[in-house]
């Protein structure tokens, strides 16, 4: 048996589904179409009444996903892309990161976003949002990069009760497979060392996490050991980890497909920096997408986002420092 | 004023309508009263440098606000907006805790994190109002959707909105998908003429908001502000349209804000003379007028009943401003309630 | 489907008319089949896998397009959404720049760095859509809003839309906005009755989209979008109504898209009963049957204008095909025009 | 003659106004009312037909002056507070934003936020939202901290073809007072010693400025020279100016009024440690808000933010390292 990224997700709405009842689905095409990506195919046939086709409009279904959650509920909300999740910024941001604060009653609502960039998905269907969402007190920003953690994040993602935003990379949705799915979840806010090593570090999430893990292996030739830190949740960031393997290698290269400026790479380097200073044998460096929008053209985006050569050539730059 | 509640009410006798209909009357003018005279209260600490955060009042729109609260149950869901101190009272809200969120105590039901306007206690149906407008539209719907979801009926959702807010997005979008879900959300716009400082006109281009209600296939109702009794009428004829199943209602009072937008403004703005039509008039001395002409409380019962306010209003505030104010390192700054996995900034 | 054609033009001599009335369909008739030829390559290119990026049709729809671009004129604003081939051509826009920015063509308007559905030239007018549907109603509002700042008048900006798009706040704040400044702005609706999967009765739940007009305050107009002839007018009175002052217009036409979302898609999800009424016709047979049964061309020529067409399509095709890839390296990878304040990240 | 904050602001919108004809302001009551903070008092009257009250819909604000900006005008666009901005979010950065990188038309839009908290402002009127614009490729994001930057910045924005988002700080409108206004510009994208020292530099922006220099000032009596740098810009960033102070002080401290998670101050600390590790004698440190949202009630919003005092702590402590 063999299960993608994109099954993984299916199957963990099918399993909140079916073990609590206070969850349901919203979203365009979600129903009977299961989806633009067909993350949620046959749900509607199978939990009649709980999965439900929303008009075309962002704002309201989060706020409509605000209110349920009020009441009791557990809603997923599926943004057809992530970047259509500008639309409903405004409720996610005030409203359902401020509601707890604010009034003490919690807001467990799920959004998931399918995001990053695939070739000739352009400015408008590639973009990752995890920073901003991140920037805002009171949301849980999770941005897998295994079958496995699709799995088992969403339905941690569902279990807990604050507002969680799903960063699902579309580029993993087909081509990432695992033998099956796992038993037992890894609990929310750590991460994990997805390739030990002893001469850098490399940061990083979501689908830069296998090209960092290429880049290691392409490096390992040469002789170098690279310790990949995959941070699995960028809110909350877990330091103490990151700060772990930065003493083990005193080297740091942080990895991000999101936009340079304040993104998820900028504040692992803040916190090391302020937290582990002393550790560090070189300068911490960063490698992101470039600062433009996301071009359309596979042969232009290739070289906007961040890949396993480029990073390879960022590690080996550290490693000479 | 009378005609339409008289043939609303025709299957009763006469008279046993006309003491049921007094007493709804003279119990939602007691409500309008009470806020009226709190929002006193509350411009003259505001005055007077007592107030923590911005003081907004609704004189002049309690007919509506009122009509709204009064008619909603224990069960139900009431997301007010900036003007609704009477339709918040009438559905619970109590001189106490609006006193203690403006004055800043930390005994306020959002413990100073939050206040004034955006007071609520959502697990109590009764919903505390993001600033962005338009933006508890979609979220009431979500409460009656859940509702229904897990079997429930016969509740009702209500929320207020002012004509400015009609121009959002969120308006749209809510009430669009409201519709589409069938959901029993009512949706009353006070239709005060200005929106801050903007003039209707430069607002909206049609002939008259509720004709909105066609373009969301959703029931519309009209009804004049300043007269309770056509509020309590449309208001509660919409609200029980929605409880049996008729879908969203939008409703459109026409009326005027008697004050400023904030207490910091004097609304030099307003058209003189809208103040001197019918829809300049105050729903809170028709109201009083209304009732003492039809024989259900005299002049002197009004007095008394604005003395009895007046003093337990006075009393509350005093008792609130010696009560404590949040203390900051007390709090314990975090915005998650999963405590486990709270970030840590070094 | 003639007579409210031939009401409006009872003015001028019968046969005159008629013949320019021909000439006029003729004429968008070709565009049409221009539009759908090239929308055949594209989805054969697609299935070959040559094409950058997705592809999404407007088979079914070139009626209403062709009918927008076709009464706009230099110095009007067009910005046309996802199934606008026609409408596009009619404005301008060429069978080379369509090839070169869905092959990839570094020498298409669009550099390789946008492309297909997304492309435009905003300095002739013509502007490049977002994604983020209804966002083009308020960006044309803006570009009339300046050209009449500035002292202009008599031009026109019209933009196109799905059902699907018609729930999105943008929608509701673009046209709302433009109503008040009565602009010269037309939003065509192209009610093709499913946003990708999602039915009509999952999107809104008013009678018929133009009910939204009266909310407004601006002019509604119907049409059968598989009518070209209709469409033809209707779509240029509304123009004319806007070009004269009248303000913005919405139009809703009634039609079926005939592919799926995207050349991904199979479109299961249609209601055969739907194929099979009126609505499902396909508008560019009907013109044609049209055209050949009132003289103005031969079946012949019909066929004689499509070799025509699939030739300069397969010759432009292979044209571009040969043609270079934007290249990373030559880049500048800016996203400011003012380089001299570009960030840097070391 | 004795100038505000608030009056520079207007001053720079009448000049712009009276200057270029292509210039208008649009947005909520900013007509004859002259703005909720009266920034754009009598401009209706004085340019005619050239400031418009625009309906309360943000979404269409932005939108509007884009399509402006496309026919080459150089609409203003007020947002009443920069809170609201969430609901024109998409317009800004997925149509603003991309413009010239997709069509190689500019788009020269200023959208000015009334920023940042006030005593009783409460989440929904105190945000500031710099980092959010930032982040997206395509912004220009000014920040300025003086009644001088507020005047010639702004008119900078209005000259520039790119859009600008103009972040004003309401804590410093009626209280920051210049004798007059510049006759000549710094240049956009400038950064700027506010404060000379050299035993640590403290970077900072806006209102958070005030609170800095109050510190350095405290400090000063124990002997301590701090130097502030005032970023001005926060988008482009003048990193060159932050590294020659750090080249000087050896210690850096940012500070910033903005929420923890990826803000201003650790894009700061990455540029600094990416490019000037070997300048630096201590940990980098930063000081933000909390990380929840803003409070309402006075009591908690002055430990929410940053103040002198906690400014003048977190610098004594990195002086002592
Ligand atoms: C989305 C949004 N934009 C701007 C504001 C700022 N604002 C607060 S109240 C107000 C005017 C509201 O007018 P209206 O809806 O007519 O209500 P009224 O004040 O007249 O009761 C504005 C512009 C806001 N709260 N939300
Ligand atoms: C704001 C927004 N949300 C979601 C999408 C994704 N999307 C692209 S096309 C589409 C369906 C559009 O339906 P409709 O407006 O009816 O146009 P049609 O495709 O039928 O021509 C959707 C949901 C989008 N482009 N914009
Ligand atoms: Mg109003
Ligand atoms: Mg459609």
């Amino acid at each position: 048996m063999s299960i993608t990224y994109l099954d993984a997700i299916r199957e963990a709405q099918a399993k909140a589904l079916a073990d609590d009842p206070r969850v349901f689905i919203y979203g365009q095409d979600v129903g009977n179409f299961g989806g633009a990506f067909k993350a949620t195919e046959n749900l509607a046939k199978k939990f009649p009444g709980r999965v439900l086709d929303s008009p075309l409009s962002e704002d309201a279904i989060v706020g409509i996903a605000i209110g349920a959650a009020i009441e009791g509920a557990r809603p997923i909300v599926e943004m057809q892309f992530a970047d259509f999740s500008t639309v409903g910024f405004n409720q996610v941001v005030n409203q359902a990161a401020t509601l707890y604060y604010r009034t003490g009653v919690p807001c467990p609502i799920v959004v998931r976003l399918p995001s990053g960039g695939t070739a000739g998905g352009g400015p408008f269907h590639s973009q990752s949002m995890e920073a901003l969402y991140a920037h805002y007190p009171g949301l849980v920003v999770l941005t897998p990069a295994t079958v496995e953690d699709a799995y088992s994040m969403l339905l941690g993602a569902v279990a807990i009760e604050d507002p969680v935003i799903f960063c699902e990379h579309k580029l993993l949705y087909y081509h990432l497979k695992a033998a099956g799915l796992p038993a037992e979840a890894t609990p929310i806010g750590k991460a994990r060392i997805a390739r030990p090593g002893r001469d850098a570090t490399i940061v990083t999430y979501s689908a830069m996490l296998h090209e960092s893990l290429a880049a290691a292996e392409e490096i390992a030739a040469d002789g170098f050991e690279i310790e990949v830190v995959d941070l699995r949740s960028v809110k909350p960031l877990d330091t103490d980890t990151i700060l772990a393997s930065v003493a083990r290698t005193g080297r740091l290269l942080c990895v991000g497909e999101a936009f340079p400026w304040g993104g998820v790479c900028s504040e692992v380097i803040a916190r090391v920096t302020a937290e582990g200073f002393g550790l560090l044998d070189a300068a911490p460096q960063r490698l992101n997408a470039k600062d433009t929008p996301v071009p359309y053209h596979p042969a232009l985006w290739g070289t906007h986002r961040p890949t396993a050569s480029a990073v390879a050539a960022a590690a080996r730059q550290l490693l000479e420092v | 004023m009378s005609e339409v509640v008289k043939a609303r009410h025709s299957a009763e006798p006469g008279d046993a309508s006309e003491n049921r209909k007094g007493r709804e009357i003279v119990k939602a003018y007691r409500i309008m009263l009470a806020a009226r005279v709190l929002e006193e209260k509350l411009a003259a600490l505001y005055r007077a440098g007592k107030i923590k955060g911005g003081v907004f009042l609704g004189r002049g729109q309690e007919a509506l606000s009122v009509s709204v609260g009064i008619h909603l149950r224990k069960g139900d869901i009431f997301a007010p907006l900036i003007r609704d101190q009477a339709g918040r009272m009438a559905f619970g809200d109590t001189i106490l805790d609006t006193l203690r969120t403006y004055l800043g105590s930390s005994l306020g039901s959002m413990r100073g994190r939050d206040g004034n306007i955006h007071r609520g206690r959502p697990r109590e149906g009764y919903y505390a109002m993001i600033s962005h407008l338009g933006a508890m539209i979609p979220t009431v719907a979500g409460g009656l959707l859940a509702r229904r979801l897990r079997g429930e009926s016969g509740m009702v959702g209500a929320t207020c909105l002012g004509d400015g807010g009609t121009s959002t997005g969120a308006f749209h979008e809510g009430l669009n998908a409201a519709a589409v879900e069938e959901l029993p959300l009512v949706v009353a716009v006070a239709n005060n003429q200005y929106a801050y400082s903007t003039p209707n006109s430069r607002q909206f281009a049609c002939a008259d908001l509720v004709d909105r209600a066609i373009g969301y296939g959703v029931a519309g109702h009209k009804v004049d502000g300043t007269d309770l009794a056509a509020c309590l009428d449309v208001v509660g004829g919409a609200i029980a349209a929605a409880r049996a199943g008729g879908g969203p209602q939008l409703i459109v009072a026409d009326l005027l804000r008697l004050v400023g937008h904030g207490e910091h403004d004097d609304a030099r703005y307003i058209d003189p003379e809208l103040r001197r039509k019918n829809i300049g008039r105050d729903c809170l001395a028709v109201a009083g007028a209304f009732v003492i002409e039809r024989g259900w409380a005299t002049a002197e019962e009004l007095a008394a009943w604005r003395d009895e306010v007046d003093t337990e209003v006075d009393d509350t505030a005093n008792r609130v401003m010696r009560e404590p104010e949040p203390d900051p390192a007390e709090e314990d700054w975090c915005a998650i309630s999963t405590r486990s996995i709270e970030d840590n900034f070094a």
